[in-house]
């Protein structure tokens, strides 16, 4: 059985699929309980499993990010949201330090279950502080599995994989995606999924569209704008390849590079700050590999290397969209 | 503290500036609500004494940091509401040409060090002010508001360890609102109240009804007299209430709606000083009608010059990055 | 007269930060144990005897807090802090009040706030300090917009960049390679700036660019020498500055040579190696003879054993082996 | 109560623990300076990187680690070792994994301050306050699973003033966690003294921040800190909650070794002696007639003869195979 689910309920459901599954499954966060989690994410778990499984936080990211890796070395299985990602740097030690390295400083001996989820993502005049990506930044420190889904049937497959993987995932939401009656998300993100569980593995992209005469390369709500803007180069005649990358860790090297060998031309697309990070991390996957195969300079599309601006006059010029997607695949053909 | 020990004109700007700020939050609602403005505000109705009585013992070069729910510190310590207003919509005429928004907001030129979008993250910031004062050997204070969720964060216990080992001048403000968005008080922490924390840092710690101006302005005078007089920090915790949602658009399944409505009769700030100023004699009704015309056509104004003001250019986004110009390339656009 | 002489790298940076506070009694320096200790690397000697306790601040172990403190005494203009952060690991502690708050204040109340404030610390690996003792978070700092990120290399450069960040009006972060302490230079006596975001170029060269920071400057120019022997000419790019970046020193060298090495101690994914590997694909395209190499350490914590550390860190060897391939 | 009410094994089981801690770092400290002059490298010799050595500090860990069972946790700081062997982590394993071999507890990827003994339960870290939060953690484990076993969070007096140490008290009061958090007050956060980084005099004043007991106790005596210790397990045993110890003890050694301790006066080192917990111990069981000259000299054999094993097996232990650098990342063999 399927039906359409938006994707903050595709979420809870693999949650509580897994939570019914293994008791060892708590969650942790601020405002998951009685609210259900301020995007969804927790949507109804309460009811379902109780406050000592949903556990409500006091504001203390640190605290309870770093209680996921003592509960997790005993054996349970925590999930954490982090609000929004934005929110990481009074907890960053206990991420990246901590949950990220145990495995390996322990020569293997401590496994680390944690699922770390959390907001992601711009476009509704949430300023600075509120709007950004930063899964690039995730992805340069050793250790951490980064899990991107765009849409409601690949939510749930890969929250269940990352809950069932041994090791921490990061798991990031885009509050644009998830289907909220407050906040616009494309009506393509919203699929059937299907009722019982799934998982889909970590670390395999997926093509959402082929074409043979460019590959756009991206993630998360990117994938749409670069949909629709492959749907109008179509009427133009311009084929392009698009591949939801789904996971940056691992990243799946051989998809990406397979397509670019096809088409002979790369274009990223990122919602996240352009430097150091995920954009150029793809490019230079595929340069080092096949630089010199490719009939066009690689190139970028990505946030530019500005705070997230408040006006929406301003956010609209940098925030990567549709139009800029098209004109700059015209410039590379 | 008896109002009687306080000016007229002290009064009257408290009053005033009370419905002021609940006049602006009241007007920024209906127009969120009309899409005019963009994004999420966190208002400040209910907790417009806090502010008021603290502010009302400071200079125009004192300092303070502020949080997400920051209109009410901003209005209050002078900020200028026209440009509070532009920003608010977006526009370049906006106290940050409208790259900041309500979580944003900023009037240095009035010592307003910034709203801030995260929890507690100002703490720091008005020690570091109590720092610089203290270095320049001046007389002024620094003064920190956060909410009783801030209470639990890092920067709380760091940023006032600091200011009691360097008994620097820093008046810590924890605007007790009772809910951490969904979350009761007394599922965030055990104790009673904040102002108990006092005790692990060796300073102070004072709990004061927040909803009653007069007896926020006592406690508050007192910890920035002692302040000014170099003999350190204070830790003011004023129990407060919000009357609407965390942000606009707040569903509220966390409290009843009967409470909420208890607070609005029973602890509206306004209402309570009003009374209190007229029972006392010391306004008639008409003075305070005036004052409630004058504070509307205000914000009006403020919402006409916001909506006539004009968006900021496109090529505006990459500017601001940074101050010192400096080679090479700062702002990536490939 | 211009005196110039043999000093540390350290001393360079000593020389720098006291004539600041001797000129500017807005500069404190602030973290834990520069006072009476002078630094856990010597870097503050001398200062707590000749400034005080008062601007030169031991603060507890609270990074969030004291840097904090740095952004919001910053934010008044009252005082041009230094803060150092013993070690650039520790950044996780206090990395709201950098990225969320010194970097973006400015652009956030639309250009109204100077946040003139350095921090210094530490990276590099190689002294057997584990995982969270050793690593070059550099790429951290630069990915989120708002910072100014310099990494010097030789004493020189240290102590003139030093003073450039500390008269900056941007939050800058000033990272110092634990390796490159005790090494000696020229340095001259008089105080003297070197702008951020002008690349050096070490060596010059024609063959292939390598493009290399901190420590691993030094390693590529042993791998320079070694080439040159056998007829290779190499040209070392050092960028010095990481934001601002000195775009146009690095793509004129791959034009010239039209081959490129990233060497650089930051982990590889997401990086600023694999970004300098970009740039030169996106801006340098047409130049490029052969594909882009990047030398770093694995995607993986750094391990404790020597044995196992040794592997890690990128080697003279490794990046001759990747010269080699690329030529 | 005192030392008459506590069985004779267990107290020669706490010397025996206590002399073996002392006589383990010592040696320690010799074989760290082998290959590190003339000019010290800290990087050379057959100990690589820092080392932080325990010698004044046993008593905190065998007073608290005599009353615990294989699964309760211990999160140490980076100077862990008295808490390693206290807790009854395997000294050759961890031997070997100080000198970076193949046979170490982690194969040489976590070296002295990432000890991991997953069949201890005992696990340490090189971030000031890192461990607070983790022991959180573990109480919650202890709770979800019904199981009565407890985690203790070890900090120095430095990681007191971290927010870390904050969040995780509040965290663990205020869900009546089996957690105990252990401040090891050596007096000195590297070479900042106490009292210029802590606003309290003592932190176990901070426990009222939490509504929790908070107690310290003279580290010169290990009876004293036996029976804080015992309480407190017991308390949160029974499902009473957290509570907050503070042993005050001296550091016999430097921060690290290598460390000059210029910072330090004279009298901290004249005190350290005098409050020398194991010499305190010995002296206390001879003069009560616990014990004799002849039985103590026949336990110090036997540890010196095992330390010698231990260091010998860890020197002649192989060191890992490079490769194996880039092994290990994640589970499941990626």
């Amino acid at each position: 059985m399927t039906r359409k689910l938006p994707m903050y309920k595709a979420i809870s459901e693999a949650i509580a699929q897994e939570m019914e599954r293994d008791e060892g499954i708590f969650v942790m966060g601020e405002d998951i309980g009685v609210y259900g989690g301020i995007f969804g994410a927790t949507n109804g778990l309460l009811e379902k499993f109780g406050p000592e499984r949903i556990r409500d936080t006091p504001i203390s990211e640190s605290a309870f990010i770093g209680a996921a890796l003592g509960a997790a070395s005993k054996g349970m299985r925590p999930i954490v949201e982090l609000m929004f990602v934005d929110f990481f740097g009074v907890a960053m030690d206990q991420i990246y330090n901590h949950i990220a390295k145990a495995h390996y400083m322990s020569g293997g001996q401590v496994k680390m279950p944690v699922v770390i989820m959390t907001a992601i993502g711009g476009g509704y005049s949430d300023a600075a502080q509120h709007s950004q990506c930063l899964y690039g930044l995730f992805a340069h420190v050793p250790g951490l599995k980064i899990v991107i889904p765009s849409n409601s049937y690949d939510a749930k497959g890969l929250m269940i994989s990352a809950i069932r993987d041994d090791n921490p995932v990061m798991y990031f939401f885009h509050k644009g995606l998830m289907g909220l009656g407050w906040m616009p998300s494309p009506d393509e993100a919203t699929v059937e999924v299907p009722e019982e569980p799934y998982t889909i593995p970590i670390g395999e992209a997926k093509v959402v569209k082929e074409g043979s005469d460019i590959t756009i390369a991206t993630i998360s709500r990117m994938v749409y704008e670069a949909l629709w803007a492959a749907e109008e180069l179509e009427k133009e005649g311009i084929s392009a390849e698009i591949i939801d990358l789904r996971t940056l860790v691992p990243l799946d090297k051989e998809t990406l590079i397979g397509s670019v060998k096809k088409t002979g031309r790369l274009l990223v697309v990122d919602e996240d700050y352009m430097s150091y990070g995920m954009s150029g991390e793809i490019i230079s996957t595929v340069v080092e590999r096949i630089g010199n195969e490719l009939k066009a300079l690689p190139r970028r599309i990505a946030y530019p290397d500005v705070p997230v601006p408040y006006s929406r006059a301003l956010e609209k010029y940098v925030l990567p969209d549709k139009e800029k997607i098209m004109e700059t695949v015209k410039e590379m053909i | 503290m008896p109002v009687e020990e306080i000016s007229k004109e002290e009064l009257l700007w408290m009053y005033e500036t009370m419905v002021r700020i609940r006049v602006h939050e009241e007007r920024v609602a209906e127009l969120f609500a009309q899409g005019k403005i963009p994004g999420f505000v966190h208002l400040y109705v209910g907790e417009e004494a806090v502010a008021v009585g603290v502010m009302a013992n400071l200079r125009k070069d004192d300092y303070i940091t502020s949080t997400h729910r920051g209109h009410g510190h901003y209005i209050s310590k002078g900020g200028d509401i026209k440009a509070s207003m532009a920003e608010l919509f977006g526009k370049k005429t906006g106290s940050g040409k409208g790259k900041g928004g309500s979580m944003h907001i900023a009037d240095l030129d009035v010592g307003e060090l910034g709203a801030n979008g995260m929890v507690g993250g100002g703490i720091p910031h008005a020690v570091g002010a109590g720092l610089g004062i203290k270095l320049n050997g001046l007389d002024r204070v620094a003064v920190a508001f956060f909410g009783d969720g801030a209470s639990n964060q890092q920067n709380f216990h760091e940023g006032i360890n600091l200011a009691a080992i360097w008994k620097l001048p820093v008046v810590f403000v924890c605007e007790n609102n009772q809910y951490q968005i969904s979350l009761p008080y007394d599922k965030q922490q055990t104790i009673k109240s904040v102002a108990e924390r006092g005790k692990a840092y060796g300073i102070p710690g004072v709990s004061v009804d927040g909803q009653d101006v007069l007896a926020v302005y006592e406690v508050a005078k007192e910890a920035i007299e002692r302040a000014r007089r170099g003999e350190g920090p204070t830790l003011i915790e004023a129990k407060t209430y919000r009357f609407r949602g965390h942000f606009e658009g707040d569903p509220q399944v966390y409290r009843s709606k009967e409470e909420i409505e208890w607070w609005k009769k029973n602890k509206d700030p306004i209402k309570l000083f009003e009374q209190k100023l007229l029972e006392k004699g010391i306004v008639t009704k008409e003075e305070l009608n005036a004052i409630w015309d004058k504070v509307k056509k205000e914000i009006e104004e403020a919402v006409k010059f916001a909506e006539e003001s004009p968006w900021p250019s496109k090529e505006e986004v990459l500017e601001d990055v940074f101050s010192t110009p400096t080679k090479g390339v700062l702002v990536w656009q490939w | 007269m211009a005196v110039v002489r043999e000093i540390t790298f350290a001393q360079a940076l000593n020389e720098a930060l006291d004539y600041e506070m001797s000129k500017d009694p807005k500069v404190v320096v602030m973290g834990e144990d520069v006072g009476v200790y002078g630094g856990i690397y010597g870097v503050t000697a001398g200062l707590y005897d000749k400034y005080g306790p008062e601007r030169v601040r031991d603060t507890p172990i609270a990074e969030s807090g004291f840097i904090g403190t740095a952004v919001g005494a910053a934010a008044t203009g009252l005082l041009r802090p230094v803060v150092e952060l013993m070690f650039i690991d520790f950044l996780g502690v206090t990395f709201d009040q950098l990225y969320n708050q010194a970097a973006k204040m400015r652009y956030m109340f639309g250009g109204k706030a100077k946040i003139s404030m350095v921090l210094r610390t530490t990276c590099g690996a190689g002294f057997s300090a584990a995982a969270q003792h050793s690593q070059s978070l550099h790429a951290l700092f630069s990915h989120v917009p708002g910072l100014k990120v310099v990494m010097p290399s030789t004493p020189y450069d240290a102590k003139g960049l030093l003073i450039s960040s500390i008269e900056d009006d941007d939050p800058v972060i000033f990272i110092e390679h634990k390796g490159l302490y005790a090494i000696k230079g020229e340095v001259p006596e008089e105080p003297y700036s070197i702008p951020l975001g002008e690349a050096d170029v070490k060596r010059e060269g024609k063959d292939i660019t390598i493009v290399a920071t901190a420590a691993m400057v030094h390693k590529s120019l042993e791998v320079a020498e070694k080439l040159e022997k056998e007829g290779v000419s190499v040209e070392v790019v050092d960028p010095r500055t990481i934001v601002p970046l000195d775009v146009d020193t690095i793509i004129n060298s791959i034009k010239k040579t039209g081959k490129l090495v990233v060497v650089d101690e930051g982990y590889p994914r997401a990086s600023f190696a694999s970004d300098i590997a970009a740039l030169a694909a996106s801006k340098a395209f047409d130049s490029l003879k052969a594909p882009v190499k990047i030398v770093t350490p694995p995607a993986t914590p750094v391990p404790f054993s020597p044995a196992l550390e040794s592997e890690w860190i990128p080697s003279t060897e490794k990046i001759e082996k990747a010269v080699r391939e690329v030529l | 109560m005192g030392v008459e009410e506590i069985p004779k094994e267990t107290l020669l089981e706490m010397y025996k623990k206590m002399h073996k801690i002392r006589t383990y770092e010592e040696t320690l400290a010799k074989w760290y300076y082998e290959g590190k002059t003339p000019l010290f490298d800290i990087s050379a010799g057959p100990i690589p990187g820092e080392l932080h050595l325990s010698p004044g500090q046993e008593s905190a860990a065998v007073g608290m680690c005599i009353h615990l069972k294989d699964e309760d946790a211990v999160i140490g700081t980076h100077r862990a070792h008295h808490f390693a062997i206290a807790k009854g982590v395997d000294l050759k394993r961890m031997t070997a994994e100080i000198f970076g071999k193949a046979t170490g507890l982690s194969g040489g990827k976590g070296g002295h301050m990432h000890l991991f003994d997953a069949s201890k339960n005992f696990s340490c870290s090189g971030i000031v306050g890192a461990s607070f939060p983790q022991a959180v953690g573990v109480g919650i484990a202890a709770k979800l699973k019904g199981e009565n076993y407890v985690a203790v969070a070890v900090g120095g007096d430095g990681a007191a003033n971290q927010g870390t140490f904050h969040e995780a008290l509040n965290l663990a009061a205020l869900w009546k966690l089996p957690v105990i958090f252990l401040i090891e007050d050596n007096g000195w956060a590297i070479s900042v003294p106490k009292d210029k980084s802590t606003a309290v005099a003592k932190n176990s004043e901070r426990a009222k921040a939490y509504g929790i007991p908070g107690v310290s106790v003279d580290g010169a005596d290990v009876i004293a800190v036996y029976e804080v210790a015992k309480e407190a397990v017991e308390r949160a045993r029974r499902g009473e909650g957290p509570s907050l110890i503070e042993v005050r003890v001296y550091r016999l050694r430097g921060h690290f070794e290598g460390d000059p301790q210029a910072y330090r006066p004279k009298e901290d080192f004249e005190l350290a002696k005098e409050k020398d917990p194991l010499l305190n111990f010995e002296k206390l069981l001879l003069e009560k007639g616990i014990t004799t000259e002849e039985e103590l000299n026949r336990i110090k054999e036997e540890n010196e003869k095992e330390v010698q094993e231990i260091i010998d097996f860890a020197v002649k232990s192989p060191y890992p195979e490079p490769e194996e650098a880039l092994k290990g990342v994640f589970a499941g063999g990626e």
